[in-house]
């Protein structure tokens, strides 16, 4: 098992799909094991986390385990 | 009284606003606002991608709060994701009230929200490729307004 | 650009939207306003009256005053004269911007200003007979706005 | 030949017909030939006076020639 990285709007050229599978554990060391570049792109102040569809207020916090989906979600487009 | 759409495909807003009409006879007012991708400029498509856990269920929170905050008889939201091209309708906000001036607001307030709120990720294709749209600060002045 | 007409007959508000909008490609946003006779309250039947030499010349200067005032494509301005039945569509005011500001202001200023400048008498029949309907505070309030 | 009067709206029903011949003349003649009530009517404050097609901001200085059109317009109804 695993759990999936969904990478939205801009972040998704960064990453260079629109999703990725992850090992599970800590965020901090989920991100550490991806591309730097791509790690801070998500780390960005502006960006916001959602763990299975709801909005994460504490980003530091999470865990992921098997089957958990984590969302970047950069701010949305101008109108 | 809150219809709330989120459509892969194309809708036909003409359709949309004779039945919203016609469903809100008691209406002495419609305001509706339609948004469509402008035709010039160079651009040749539109993306809009959206998160299915978040997208939706925001524009009916979104619904829910106009409802909440003006006298309305009835609330539309319809909007498109996917890729469109030049002419083709991306959004449709319609407001039945007894009171025209509950409607305008309700329709403006919503639209405000809808364009810097929601979750919506835009790309436009022009002869240079895909671009993706950044906020705009105009949006965020709009959102100050209310 | 400017498209003003006092009709004697009735009209179809979501085919003018759907001509409206089509007309103007470059347009990102159309707003519109449709007023309809209200279904309840007793009204059988409602009737405007007009006077020729003043109406349309009039409503043709406030479409060119709305034009000036704010930076449209377009302009469209229905209004019913005669008798109506409830659900039927008595006026339809559109604007068609490059920003939906512009065109959401455009068509709130049009209505408040049809309303209360406008030279339309109207009377409503209920079971009581035929009354004429007088000014009302509140289309005064509405114009102070501006 | 004569003048016409045309009355809008509520005054109408006052004055019983949509329109009305009267013999030219200056106004203040014509409506002395009317039934006072609709006189008094016809000058209230905020009734507004057409010359064929022209709204005339000094309705007092207003002579009435063959063929002219005067029309009273009482405030519009309201939205």
């Amino acid at each position: 098992m695993a759990a999936r990285l969904v990478f939205l709007g801009r972040l998704e050229d960064a990453a260079g799909s629109g999703e990725r599978e992850v090992a599970p554990g800590p965020l901090a060391e989920v991100l550490a094991r991806l591309d730097p570049a791509l790690a801070v792109e998500l780390l960005g102040e502006r960006v916001r986390i959602a763990l299975n569809g709801a909005l994460v207020a504490e980003p530091g916090g999470v865990v992921l385990a098997d089957g958990d989906e984590l969302a970047f979600l950069p701010p949305v487009s101008g109108g | 009284m809150r219809d709330v759409r989120l459509l892969e495909t194309a809708f036909d807003p003409a359709l949309e606003i004779e039945r919203f009409t016609a469903g809100h006879p008691q209406s002495g007012g419609v305001v509706s606002f339609l948004g469509q991708v402008r035709e010039g400029g160079g651009v040749e498509a539109l993306e809009l991608r959206h998160y299915a856990p978040l997208t939706l269920p925001g524009m009916r929170q979104l619904a829910d709060s106009v409802l909440g905050r003006w006298a309305l008889d009835g609330l539309l939201i319809v909007h498109r994701v996917g890729t469109m091209a030049p002419r083709d309708p991306i959004v449709l906000v319609a407001a039945a009230a007894r009171h025209r001036r509950d409607a305008f607001a309700a329709a403006d307030f919503a639209m405000d929200h809808l364009k810097s709120e929601s979750w919506f990720w835009k790309r436009e294709k022009t002869a240079d490729g895909w671009r993706w749209i950044e906020p705009r600060e105009e949006d965020r002045r709009d959102l100050a307004r209310w």
